[in-house]
This record gives C-alpha cells, structure tokens and sequence, in this order.
C-alpha cells in the first residue's frame, strides 16, 4: 500500500480454542513504524489476534494455532523460537493499567532487570529516559520511589507504556489501552501514540472507532473471527469497501 | 535457567501432592485399623445397631450417631439464625468502625481453643442448665429431670463454636453480593429491609447454605468440648436434655483404654465419622460452585 | 526410645512411662523423686489410659506401659514382664448431699446395672440415681464392675458389662469426682487415692474404703497399678522400678495408695 | 403501616440474634478472663508445673506449645505455600490436579481426632517415633495445611491476571514471575495464612494428645514428648485438678488467640490499605 | 430496525429541506422564465423577493447540516452524503442568485418590446429546470444513471446557449437598437448556462456521495 | 429556551462529602420527555450529581446537600419528603447491568411487588409490557423463567431498563448506561433512549461525548463540582459558549 | 502542548494547501487581465491550462477535509473551520473557472484593436485578487475585522462594475462595430464582479468558522 517495511507478515492464521475457531484464515501485514488498529464488535476475534503476535495465548489452554506468523521474517510460532525474546521485543499494554504493587521505579526496571541489568546507574537511566518518553517525567520525578498504585489511571497506564518500553522493544501492542480511562487521561495516551510511532511498531485493539480513527494509519476490521477489511485508516472511516465495515463505522450494526 | 526452573516447578508439584499422600495415609491407617471389624461385624449392624458396649463385644453405634446428630442439629438451631443475623448486621446495617469491632470479636471466638469452650460450658453451663432451666422445664414436663450435661448444653457451646464458621461465610457471601444489586432495588423504591430480604440473601443463598455446612461439618467433628459437657451416654436420646455420646468424643475418650478389637472398633467409628464429613463436604462444595455459577 | 549410657555421675537416659490416668498422678510423684536423686535421667509420664499403656507396652514405644486394671488371659500372652507397683482401692462415691452412707455390693450391683433407679429404694430421699461411670475400656471401670458383679459371665461363658444405659460417662478419675461432687444424686467410683471432701465415699457392706481396710483385705473393691514391660529394661527404666518397689518407692506410694512391700 | 411494623420485626429480631452472640462471646470471654487472669503472675508464667499441674506454673507448658507450633508451621508453611502456588499457578490444563485439590479439599475437612487417630497410628507406631514433638508437629503440619494452602491461595487469588500478564509480557519467564511479582503481592496473605495456621495449632487438643503425648516436663529434643497448653487445659478441667490454674490457663489462651489475632488484623489492614 | 433512528430521523429531514429548496429552485427558474416571456413584473419581483426564502433555506440546512455532524459524527457514506448536501446547497443558492439576477433584467425590459420572440431562451431554461429536478432526484434517490444522463444533458445546453450566442451577437452587429436587449439576454442566457453547470454539480455530488469519488464517465457502464 | 414543562428545577444546590465539596451552586433545569446528558472528565461531579436527583446519595455516609432540588414542584430534600415514593417515580439505571440473580420474570416483577401488586395476571401484564417497550420481548419470552444472568451484557442492560420501568417511573437516571457493553449494544440501548424519552424524561450521565450529542436534548458540562455550561446539545457541540467546554469537547482538555 | 497533534498538524496541512489555491487563484484573476491587457494569448492558454492544478487542489482540499472529518471528528470550532474551508474551495474553484473563461475572451480577442483602454476592468480585477487574498487571509488568520474590510470593499467593485456597464453600453449604442467587444468587455466586468462576490463570501465563511454564525453586522463594532 505504501512504501513501508513489514514488521509482522501474517498469513492464513487460525486459531482454534478447543473445538471453538476464534480466528479463521487471517492474513496482515503490519508496517513497521505505523500504528495498526483492530476493530470490530465483541468478540470478534481482535483481542485473540492480537495475543497471538507476542503469543501471550500460549497462557491459555486448549489453543491452537495453524498458518504462519512472521516477524522480522521469522516464524514465531516454531518449535525452537525463543518466546522469552519474542516477548522483550513485542511488548504489551493491556486493558487495565496493571503496574506491579511496587515503587515507580521497581516497575520500570523489572524488565531489565528480568533480563540481567543489574547496574544501578544504568537503571536509573532507563526510568528517566522511559519516564521521558511518555512525557511521565515531570510528573513523578520526585516520587519515584513511592508506590506505582498512587499514580491516576492514565498515569499508571502511562507507567505501564514506559515499563514496556524499558525492555527496548520494537513492537508494542495494545489491549484496548484507554477503555479504563477518562476521555482527558485517553487523550493525552492518544497524543502519546503519535510520538512513540516514529521510533515503535504499535498494533492497538479497540473498542472506541472514533480512537481508532483518531489514532492509527491503518485499521483493520474483524468480524466472527475473520478480517473482512484492512485499510489506510482515512479510507476505512470515509469510504470502506465492505458493506458490514461501513455498517459498523456507521454504527448501524446489527 | 530452564532446567532450573524444571526443578523448581517438580518439587512445588511435590508439595501440592504431598496432601494427597496425606489424605491417602490418613485413609489407609483408618480403614487398615477399622475396615477388619467394620466387615466382621457387619457394616448394617455397625451402623444400625443400638448397643455400644465394646467390652462386652457390642459395637452398635447407632446411639453415637443419633448423639452426633442430636448435638449438631441442635446447634444448628441456636446457631443459624444468630450467625446469619449477624452476618447480615455486619455487612448490611452497622456502620464501619463498629462493624470491625463485631467483626473481630467473631474472629475472637473463632480462634479460642475448643477446650476453652468446653471448660466453659463445663463449670457454667451444665450446672446452669441444671439449676435454672430444669425447674422451667418441669413447669411444663414435671418428670423431667437431667444433670446439665445434655444434649442442650453441647447444643449451645457448638452453636458458639461455629458460628465463626456461619458469621465469616455468609458475611463474604453477603459482601459478594454486587452493591448494584442494592443501590438496583433502592432505586426501584424498596426499603432496606426489602432489599435484604429479596435480593441480598436470596442472592447469597449459596454462600450461606455453604456456611451453614461447613458449621454443621465443624460441630460434627468437634471433640473435647463435647467429651465435658454432653455426659457421653451411648444411649438414644429422648429430648433435648438427655445426655449422649457422640462419635468424636467416644473416640478421644475410649481410645486410650481401648484393647485391640475395641481399638479397631474406634477407628471404624473413625471411618464413618470421615464418611459423613466427606459426604457435607461434598455438598458444601457443590453449593460453593453453584454460588460462583450462578455470578 | 530409651537411651542410657552410663557416666562417671551416674545414670543418664529417658524412661517414658505412659498408660492409665489412675497410675499417672502416683507415677509422677514418683519420676520427680527419683530425677531428684538421678538428676541426668528424664522420666516421661504419659496419661492416655490403661488400653494405651497395654498397646504401648505391646509396642514397645514405652519403657513401661501403666495399667489400673488386671490384664485379660490375651492381654497377659502379649507382654514379657509384669510389675504391681501400688495397689488401689475403688471407692463408691455420692455427692456430700446425699444422706446415704452404707450399701451393700449386691445394692451397688443393682444400682449400676440400672435395677434401682431411686435413692429411696436404699433408704435415701425421694430422688432418681444418676450413675456416673468411666468409659468403655476403663481401668477403674474393669476392677469394679468384675468386683461388684456388675459384669457377669453370661451362658457361653464371656464377661458381660451390664452397667445401665443411663450412666454418665466421664473420661477420668477427675472427671467423675468433679461431676459427681457438682451434680446432685450421683454415684460414681474412683481410686481411693484421688479422694477427698468434695465428695463423700460411703461404706461398703459397712466397711469404709480407706487404704488400711483395703490393705487389711476387708474392703473389697480393689485393683493393681501395674506396670508392664515387652522389652529388656534399661538401666536407666531398671534403676526407675527398683527405686518404685524400694522401700523409699513404697514410701511415696503410700501417701496415697497401698503399697505392695 | 404494615410495613413499619414487618421492618421493627425484622430489625429487631437480627438485632436481638446478634446481641445474643455479643453476650455470649462477652460471657464466656468475661468469665474466663474475670477468674483467671488474676491467677496468672510470673511464678505461672516461669515456674514449671509440680503434681500434675496443681502446683507450680506452666513453663514447660508455655514452651512445649511454642516448640510444637513453631515446628509444624516451619513444616506445613513451604510445602503449603508451593501447594498453593501450584493450584492457582501451575495446575491450568493438568487433568491430575482435579482428584489433588479435591484432596486437599477434604483434608480441610477431616476432624482433629482423625488425625489424631492417624498421626497415632503412623507417626507414634508406624514409624516409631513415639510421642513426641516430631509426631506431634508433623501431625499439626498435615492438619494446619489445608488452612495454608487455602489462605496463600485465596491471597493468591487476589493477585490479578494482569500482574502475571504484566510481568510475561515484559518477556519474564512463569518462574520469575512468581516469585518476583506475585508472591512478593501476596506476602500479607501468605502471613495471614501462617498466624491462622499457628492459631488453630495452639488450639488443637485431641490430634496433640494422641500424637505429641502429654508429657509435663520441659522437652530437650525432638523426640521428647510435650504437653501444649491446650491439653493441659483438658487434663486440668476433666481431672477437676486445680480451679485456679485451669482459669488461668484458659485465660491466658485467650490472651494469645487475642494477641495473634490482632496481629493478623493489622496485617490484613495493612495490605488491605497499600493496594 | 436501523440501529440509529435518531440519525436517520435528521437525516430525512435534512434531505426533506434539500427537496423543497430544489422545488423553490426549479420554480424560480421555470417562473423568471415566464416572467421575462410575459413581462410580468410583479412576478418578477416576487421570484426577487422569494430569492430571500432560498437563502434562508440555505441558511436552515447549512446549520442543520453541521449540527447533524456534531451531534451525530456520521462516517463513511453518512458522512460524504452530509458533505455533498452542503456543497449542493451552496450550488442551490446561487442559483436563486441568478434566477434573481434575470428577474432583474426582466424588470429592467419591462417597457420594451422584445426585439425577437423568445424560443430558445425558454426551451434552455426548461431543460436547466429539469436537471436541477433530476439532479436532486438521482441524489436523493441514489439514482447514478439520472445523475449521469442529467451530466450529459449539459452538453445540450451548452450547444443551445452556443447557438442563443452566435444569433444575438448576429443582431447586435447588424442593429445597434438590438444592442441593450440582445446584450442582456446573452446575460440571461448566460444564467441559465451558468444553472445547467451547477445542476451537472450536483449530480457530481450524486456520484461523489454514493461512491465516494467523482468517477462520472465510469457510470455509463452501469 | 423551549417551550418545555420541567420536572426538575435545581436550585444552588452544593453537596458535600464530609469536607470535600462535591457539586458547587449548581442551579439547573430538567425538562420534561427530554434527554438531558451530562458530561465532564472524571469527578467532576456528574455522577454525583445525578444521584441527588433519587437522593441515593442518601446511601452515603456524612453526605451533606444544600439548597433546591424540586421535582414537580416539591424539594425533595424536604424532611418530610417520602423518599421511596421519589424513587419509585425517579427510576435508576447503573453502569453495570445489575439484573438481580433472579428469573427474567421476577426481575421485572421485583418493584411492583415490592410495591404491593399481588395478582398474576397484572404482572404478567407488566412484564409483558415493559419488555416490549425495551425491545426485548422477542428475544425473551420464551425464557421468562430462565435466569436473568443468562443473557448478553445489552440484554441485561435492556432488562434493567425494563425492571425501571415496570414501577412507572415519570423520570429516569442513567449513570453511563453503556459504558459496559460493546459498540453495538450500546448503540441499540441509544436508539432505545430515543423511543423511550416519548413517554420519561431521561437524564443520562455518560463519559462518551459522541454519545451526548447522539442521543441528548440538552448537555450540562460539568467541571469541578461545577455546571460550566448547559444548553441544547446541538449548540454544545457545533457552537459552546465556555472555552472549557470547547476545549472538553473537542478532545483539548486539560 | 496541545492535547491532539495529530488533528493540529492535519488541519495545518489542510490550511497551507488552501493558502497555496488561495495563491494560485489570485494569480489567475491576476494573470488573466494581464494576458487580457497584452494580449498575451500564451499566458492566457497557460491560465486555461492551469485551471487544472487548482481544480485538483480543490479535489485534494476536500479529500482531505472529509478524510479529517472522518478520523479526527472535528467539534465546535474544529467542525465549524472544516466545513467553512469546504465552502471556500468550492468558490476559490469557481474563481479559477472564471478566471479561465476571462482568458477565453482573451483569446477570442487576440486579433483584435481594442475599442478603448483597459483602465477600470484592471483595477477591478486588482482589487477582486486583493479581496480573495484578503478574505483568506482573514480566515487562515482569524482576523475578523480584515474580513469585515473585504466585505465592505464588495460594494466599491459593484460601484465600479455599474461604472463600467453603463460605459460600454453606451458605446455599443453608438458604435456597432464595438459591439462585440463590448459585450466581451461586459462579460469580462461580470465575471470580475463574480469573483468579488466569492471573496464576499470567503470573508463570510471566516465569520462563521470564528463566530458561529454570519452576523458580519456586528463585527463592524469590534
């Protein structure tokens, strides 16, 4: 569609739980650097897909997938793939702010140090550069060491972007990661967005189209479990192919 | 790092299997000592027969089952409905800062040694009952007579005893129940009591129904409290002051004099005494799981 | 597990000594006596009851298992080595309300079998008898049921305990003092050596149970303390029986029980 | 109007129930206390126990019960608390875990003279270790767990999905996210779990009696039988031996139970406020 | 059901406005016409005078228009619709300009004689009025093939308006009187050209709000 | 502004819990069969607000009001004022759907029989009533006995309304209605609101500024305990007064 | 900063690329009386040819604008200002179509003396481009009463259209042979008169994305 590299090449995914297909025959590309929506009503199969990029659905059971995965050309869901990396290099917002009963600081570095930074300044260094990053920095400077809980929602969820973005990842994915939030705390998380694109691959599922819109250079909209369309974002809001996305956008579903 | 963690995850598998070993040991040394007797005796006589004399060869437990029963339902009946009174005083009506007084005063009771209870019933109750209660009593029965020690007594120190057991349930139960469900009925114009009664309890019944099991399970298997008060007469009670013996306290009480034949006769008292345990265990669980299907 | 191993001060190891609550109180007055002298020797005094001193005697998980009552004929092919350390009288016991001070074994009989039920019937008030008793199994229960034909052999020839139905049962010695002195037209029976004035032991076939008259042979309710042993005592457990059966030992026994020497 | 009069019922009737257990806690509490509390000085506290307990005080008593409780909470705490990590963290998908927890379950509810009974037969004769703090204690250990076991689960429980989530995202592994993430946030719990652990062990008599003897002397080793304040309370009521010392004893068993409790309760508060 | 009455329920409204201000439009032109061909100057004023009732229609839709937006936040084919209506009301209003810019010269001819029966004039303003009809027709009844024929039928307007040109020039050069007159009917003419464009405006919107871009030569296929 | 009856007529009303002040002087109008839709970031107040208005607030430890509330004319902060009555005719909707755990059927019939409707046959009729007046009779009635929790969280919601309306409420409150359903529930219990405001007036607190102008006649702006702005929600939208509204609205705030 | 800066830096975007047609458009009216005065018949096919880039950069404009509509959802004064430039690159279009038609006249006129200098069409023309850059800047600038200026200014350019009429139709009446120039001229004078007219509107349009509505009355007093 457009000069941009790939970051993840889906093609025929399916996704089985027990004898329930929850994703059927789904082929994506996500561009790197660009900011991929997943839309669609509930149950839909946009959360379950998204899991499949860093293979959080591996925590659950009974799931099966079929069809290839790549990222960074890779198949990520071959017997010898090393999930662990996957992870540290696709990180993940979730619906809820979920920082970790810990100080500021704890949180940030848990990553890093999950994977072996032990070196005080160089932690240090990561909270503030992280903290920077989604503009957190002015705000709990001078309470790093108190604890994540006492932060307001979008602060914590704003916490969480950054303790995602400790572990240096290239990918982060998001699980409806403003429908906790108030439209003021969901703004600011929506202009951070814009900034983290220029240096991340963001996929982000969500349930508010208008944010979709909003945010993201790509939509794709999901349906019973398949992909129906997937477009630049400004031609799924103004003139989508489909008749049930058109359906959807204009809110006469169903 | 992942062999490690191999290791890590085989011993917590250990860990979680060693109650299973338990419950397998402690099942095997019980049937081992009491199934021989249990079998030459006659499961149907065991169980049905209404002699227990066990020096005299008559195993007939009967009796200690009706004075298990007896004791329980009995608790039951004083217990239940303070202990849900409570429970529902707690959640629905006293302000906080009182709330966590009664509260932890019920934790209080929970966490008194049983003994403590029997003591108390022991030296207050069984004269109370029969100096103050037996004259009312005779007000209406003229030939009543008992010593206290009774079924009554055991009655009210287990009623004590559990409703720890019943007040922390189904206070959870009650507190589980979704504040929409009251601010819901509120707003439809209910009053508070209307709002307990058709849609706080009803929606907690599962919880309370369980709390009330595992009270029942808890005044069935108590011991030493009921070996002081009850009088341990292994006879079938003809009203709520007679004196019983119950299973639990026959067992604590006969064990240590018991022969081998009579000991094996005690541990096939055991072996009933953990059927009917697991068998209310079983209905508290599935009326536990019906509470979180039902949420 | 008793463990001795002789020093250059004496005796050194754990004599456990477990079984009847009627031998208890007696059993550690004397371990206290004798770890006075034998500072480096720990005797340990378990209650648990006859039945458990029998079984831990049989099991040898005690140096000497504790008996209040004879061993039955299958009991006795069971166990190595029997000692009687003490004898001891059972007393029949009222509460001190009660103005009946005399029965005869025939009306003590009758009354723990359950044929009278009212104090009148033996010359007292006008009130029902509540038999106090011990559990099944009983040291104490044994002795008096055999002594007062309470237990009698039936057609095939097998003791048979015919004690009534409507009996109290109480799990010790103390117990049935307690309920017996606390509870109004009761009677029980208890070692002579637990007695004292909260309850009032009446005279049987007009003898009084004191130990002299059971010394004497005239009262006739009496059992052994026994102590019994299936092992090869210890110095430390054999130093423990001799100092009982001592002159010293029997000392101590008297101040509440009958001595045997 | 009929409504008024239904609520006064209804009201009053709940108040009256709850007022009852109010009395009755108070009355026995009361009593006890009352009768006891002035029978308990130093010399009860550090003197051992002479004839049977009549005379003397309940040192022995006092550290036997510590001796016996620690050593079965030292026992049941680890294999309690990797139980519990098991079932909340590990058993997803394993068809095996139905019939253990299931187990579990029923020792929750097994009574204390069953394991008496069991840890008699096993621990004292099986295998030979006689009446002792070790039979004793392991006896308490298999009983207390299913109170471990629960309470570390329950508390387990309330460690959401999306702390896990959180920390396996990052690309941590199951192990580090445990022991890391979830049982540092579930520490109270965990707590909470033992002292109730300690407190029902404190409190049981017929599995003690049965299992750890009732031995009065100060113990020296692990072999050593004991006697814990609980069965010392048994033996001194039902043998009637000394009024003033039973009283004291139950007192001061309440004291603890109070003591421990309260300190359970600023633990839960504690953890209840920081999240 | 439609899962938004409510959005539907303006939405109808709006395209009600939308029609009765195409009605007033082709009314205008159709009665300027009649009043230049029967010098009615009372008509003519009337059509000036009502040219206020257009603007105001305008006016009305305009703010409906944006309200529907703010309060409905249409997308996809809603939101180009709404898009389209307020460019075509704009079209529709000038047109009422020039329907009341011939009005004028109706009033201004008012005591002449024609200097040639007026045939072509008419015939033009007939064909622009019905594209205006037609084109709000193929859009509110998403009818691409009108919008499409209404499209081509502006060719034929513009021959005419040619023609009207070339012939009034011819009079002009060939009778100085004629001049004034002819002058101001090449003006009329002019308007009504000027509609027939706006009104192929219109169908482009057609076009552009079903389909979302202005492929019109694409249609003919249909 | 319209020639409108108004049931609500709120008058310096300030509410207070313990020393924080909640709502301040906030005078306000409610117009009868009209939607009024209150809006404002988090704690501003709007929930609280609404709450005034059935007195649930009432629920609330150390709450303390001041000022007017009259509903048709009467403050219903007056001592004397019968409460239950008040909320029997001011129905409450919540953010969750809160079915109780009872039959579909008896959920409905759970307020009339709390108000004293015995005979069968009428609540049958109620029943019957109020589930087609919520579109939902269809979908249910051959489940009336089934568990209300049986059903889809729209139903549920639906269900609720149903429940509210079978006392024959004059007014309901809605607190964020939909913000726990999907795009598609939420948008039928929308067009539902515009069939049910023929016969109630509705006054509906919602964090969805799209669904304001959607579904509302008139929108307050609520910021800081305080009424910023209220008019029709078509000028709220396309032409607000307050720059704060402005800046709220069109996503600047904060 | 800004809470969205993404919807800030499209409708930066939108605003440059309307400045650049507003640009162009000026150009035309410009260029097409240049080429008109010299009778440069190359500038004038240019100006025709070039009708084309502004007719794209209004495609490109309102693409845009709806694309913004539909992802950014614009509200109050954001929803007012898109649909506001909507309006005006329909009239800047227009513009550019007469501006393209004056430089047909041009051509048609190539060979031609003409009758009489071009003094006043010119300075019409200058102040219709002055009033189109003007009446963006106004809006692009918020500038009400700039705005206000422009539109006053619309009655000076009708003024010196009336001037202008009067004068070439006294010439026809005494000359036929200047007939057809001065129809041409005529015609020419109108279209200018037209532009003026766009920018008017422009001015209206800047008005009612500030304000929400049209009262350009009031604004005098500001």
């Amino acid at each position: 569609m457009e000069n941009a590299s790939t970051k993840f090449e889906i093609d025929k995914l399916n996704l089985f739980y027990g004898s329930f297909q929850a994703l059927i025959d789904i082929d994506m590309t996500i561009y790197t650097n660009k900011i991929t929506a997943l839309i669609g009503p509930s149950g839909c199969g946009k959360s379950t897909f998204i899991r499949t990029l860093n293979r959080m659905n591996d925590l659950i059971l009974g799931v099966k997938t079929t069809g290839l995965v790549k990222f960074d050309e890779m198949d990520i869901y071959a017997v010898d793939y090393d999930v662990i990396n996957l992870r540290k290099k696709v990180g993940m917002v979730f619906q809820k702010p979920n920082p970790f009963p810990k100080t500021i600081f704890e949180n940030i570095v848990y990553g890093p140090k999950v994977h072996g930074e032990k070196n005080r300044d160089k932690l240090q260094e990561i909270v503030e550069k992280t903290l920077k990053e989604v503009a957190l920095w002015e705000e709990v400077k001078d309470r790093l060491h108190k604890p994540a809980l006492g932060l307001s929602g979008g602060q914590q969820q704003r916490l969480c972007i950054a303790r995602c973005l400790a572990v240096e990842p290239e990918v982060i994915l998001m699980d409806e990661p403003t429908s906790a939030l108030d439209p003021v705390a969901t703004s600011k998380i929506e202009s951070l967005l814009e900034e983290l694109v220029e240096k991340y691959t963001i996929v982000i599922v969500t349930h508010n189209m208008q944010q979709a819109g909003r945010v993201s250079d790509y939509t794709s909209f999901f349906l019973s479990g398949k992909v129906l369309e997937t477009d630049k974002t400004e031609i799924i809001f103004s003139n989508p192919t489909n008749k049930k996305t058109e359906e959807y956008i204009t809110g006469r579903f169903g | 790092m992942k062999a490690y963690e191999k290791i890590v995850e085989k011993l917590i598998i250990v860990c979680a299997i060693i109650s299973t070993i338990s419950v397998v040991l402690i099942t095997v040394f019980i049937f081992r000592s009491g199934l021989p007797i249990l079998m030459n005796y006659g499961v149907i006589d065991f169980i049905f027969g209404t002699n227990w004399s066990p020096t005299n060869g008559n195993y007939g437990i009967l009796p200690l089952i009706a004075g298990t029963l007896s004791v329980t339902l009995g608790a039951l009946i004083i217990g239940v409905p303070m202990g849900i009174a409570s429970a529902i005083i707690l959640s629905e009506i006293l302000p906080g800062k009182v709330a966590r007084v009664f509260k932890s005063a019920i934790e209080l009771l929970a966490g008194i040694p049983s003994v403590v209870y029997g003591f108390f019933g022991l030296i207050v109750l069984v004269p109370a009952i029969r100096t103050f209660i037996l004259p009312i009593v005779q007000l209406v029965v003229p030939k009543a007579t008992t010593t206290g020690f009774s079924i009554f007594a055991g009655a009210i120190i287990l009623a004590i005893m559990i409703l720890p057991t019943i007040v922390s349930i189904s206070e959870n139960s009650i507190k589980a129940v979704p504040r929409e469900f009251r601010e819901a009925s509120l707003a439809l114009g209910a009053n508070k009591m209307e709002t307990i009664v058709r849609v706080i309890i009803p929606a907690a019944k599962s919880g309370i129904i369980a709390s009330i099991i595992l009270g029942m399970g808890r005044a069935i298997g108590e011991t030493m409290a009921v070996i002081l008060i009850t009088g341990n007469m292994p006879k079938i009670p003809g009203g709520p002051l007679d004196s019983v013996a119950t299973l639990t306290g026959t067992i604590a009480m006969e064990m240590g004099y018991a022969d081998a034949t009579h000991q094996q006769a005690l541990f096939a008292v055991g072996i009933i005494l953990f059927m009917i345990i697991m068998l209310l265990n079983a209905i508290a669980q599935i009326s536990a799981h019906g509470l979180r299907g039902n949420n | 597990g008793a463990k001795t191993e002789p020093t250059a001060t004496g005796l050194t190891g754990k004599v456990v000594v477990a079984g009847s609550t009627s031998v208890q109180p007696l059993s550690e007055e004397l371990a206290s006596a004798f770890m006075d002298i034998n500072p480096d020797v720990t005797i340990e005094i378990q209650g648990g009851g006859s039945g458990v001193g029998i079984k831990a005697a049989q099991d040898k998980i005690a140096d000497f298992g504790s008996s209040s009552r004879e061993l039955k004929a299958e009991e006795k092919a069971t166990i190595a080595n029997e000692y009687v350390i003490a004898k001891d009288g059972v007393a029949v016991v009222l509460d001190p309300a009660n103005t009946v001070t005399d029965l005869s074994l025939d009306q003590i009989k009758q009354i723990f079998t359950g044929k009278i039920t009212n104090w009148k019937e033996v010359g007292g008030a006008d009130a029902p008898i509540v038999v106090v008793s011990r559990e099944e199994g009983s040291g104490t229960r044994g002795a008096f049921v055999e002594i007062t034909k309470v237990s009698e052999k039936d057609a095939a020839g097998t003791a048979v305990d015919n004690t009534t139905k409507d009996a109290l049962v109480q799990p010790s010695t103390g117990a049935v003092k307690t309920t017996v002195a606390n509870t109004p037209n009761t009677i029980g029976y208890i070692s002579i050596g637990a007695l004292d004035d909260t309850v009032k032991a009446i005279k049987v076939e007009g003898i009084d149970a004191t130990e002299a008259n059971v010394l004497a042979g005239d009262y006739k309710i009496s059992r052994p303390f026994l102590y019994l042993s299936n092992t090869e005592l210890t110095p430390a457990a054999q130093a423990f029986l001799d100092f009982i059966l001592s002159a010293e030992g029997q000392a101590i026994v008297a101040k509440d029980f009958i001595p045997v020497q | 109007m009929i409504k008024k009069i239904k609520q006064g019922a209804f009201y009053g009737s709940i108040g009256l129930l709850a007022f009852l257990v109010m009395i009755s806690l108070l009355s026995i509490m009361g009593y006890i206390l009352f009768n006891g509390v002035g029978h308990i000085n130093l010399e009860f506290l550090t003197k051992e126990p002479r004839s049977m307990g009549r005379e003397g005080g309940i040192f022995s008593v006092i550290i036997g019960t510590l001796i016996l409780t620690l050593f079965s909470v030292l026992i049941a705490t680890p294999i309690g608390v990797a139980a519990a990590i098991f079932f909340t963290e590990y058993s997803a998908g394993k068809k095996w875990v139905g019939p253990i927890r299931f187990f579990t379950e029923i020792l929750a509810g097994i009574p204390s003279i069953i394991f008496g009974l069991f840890g008699f037969a096993f621990f004292v004769i099986f295998l030979g270790l006689g009446w002792s703090i070790l039979s004793g204690g392991l006896t308490l250990a298999i009983m207390i767990l299913p109170t471990l076991i629960r309470a570390t689960e329950e508390s387990l429980k309330t460690v959401p999905m999306s702390y896990r989530e959180g920390s396996l995202s990052l690309g941590a592994t199951k192990l580090q996210t445990i022991t890391r993430v979830i049982i540092p946030s579930c520490l109270p719990g965990i707590l909470t779990g033992i002292i109730l652990g300690v407190g029902r062990a404190i409190g049981e008599t017929a599995a003690v009696m049965l299992t750890a003897g009732s031995n009065l002397r100060m113990p020296t080793s692990l072999l050593d039988s004991t006697r814990t304040m609980s069965v010392h309370l048994y033996t001194l009521a039902s043998e009637g031996i000394s009024l003033e010392k039973t009283f004291a004893t139950a007192s001061l068993l309440i004291i603890i139970v109070l003591i421990i409790n309260t300190a359970a309760n600023a633990i839960t508060s504690k953890y209840i406020i920081k999240s | 059901m439609s899962a938004r009455p409510q959005m539907d329920h303006e939405m109808a409204i709006i395209l009600n406005e939308l029609l009765e201000m195409g009605a007033r439009v082709e009314d205008a032109i159709r009665l300027a016409i009649k009043s230049l061909k029967e010098k009615d100057s009372a008509l003519a004023r009337k059509i000036i005078d009502d040219d206020q009732i257009i603007d105001d229609l305008e006016d009305a839709i305009r703010d409906k228009c944006i309200k529907f937006m703010a309060r409905q936040q249409p997308l996809a084919g809603d939101l180009r619709m709404t898009i389209s209506i307020l460019q075509m009301i704009r079209d529709m209003e000038r047109i009422g300009d020039h329907c009341e810019d011939i009005s004028k010269y109706t009033l201004r001819l008012e005591n002449e004689h024609y200097i040639k029966e007026l045939i072509d004039i008419p015939r033009m303003a007939e064909m622009a009025a019905k594209m205006v009809k037609d084109s709000l027709d193929s859009f509110v009844g998403k009818d691409l093939k009108l919008a499409r024929r209404v499209w081509k039928s502006d060719e034929e307007v513009d021959e005419i308006f040619r023609n009207i040109n070339d012939e009034l020039l011819d009079l002009m050069a060939k009778d100085p009187a004629k001049v004034k007159q002819s002058v101001m009917f090449t003006f009329i003419a002019a308007h009504i050209e000027r509609i027939a464009d706006y009104a192929t405006n219109i169908c482009e919107e057609t076009v552009f709000a079903i389909e979302g871009d202005f492929h019109m030569e694409q249609i003919e296929e249909v």
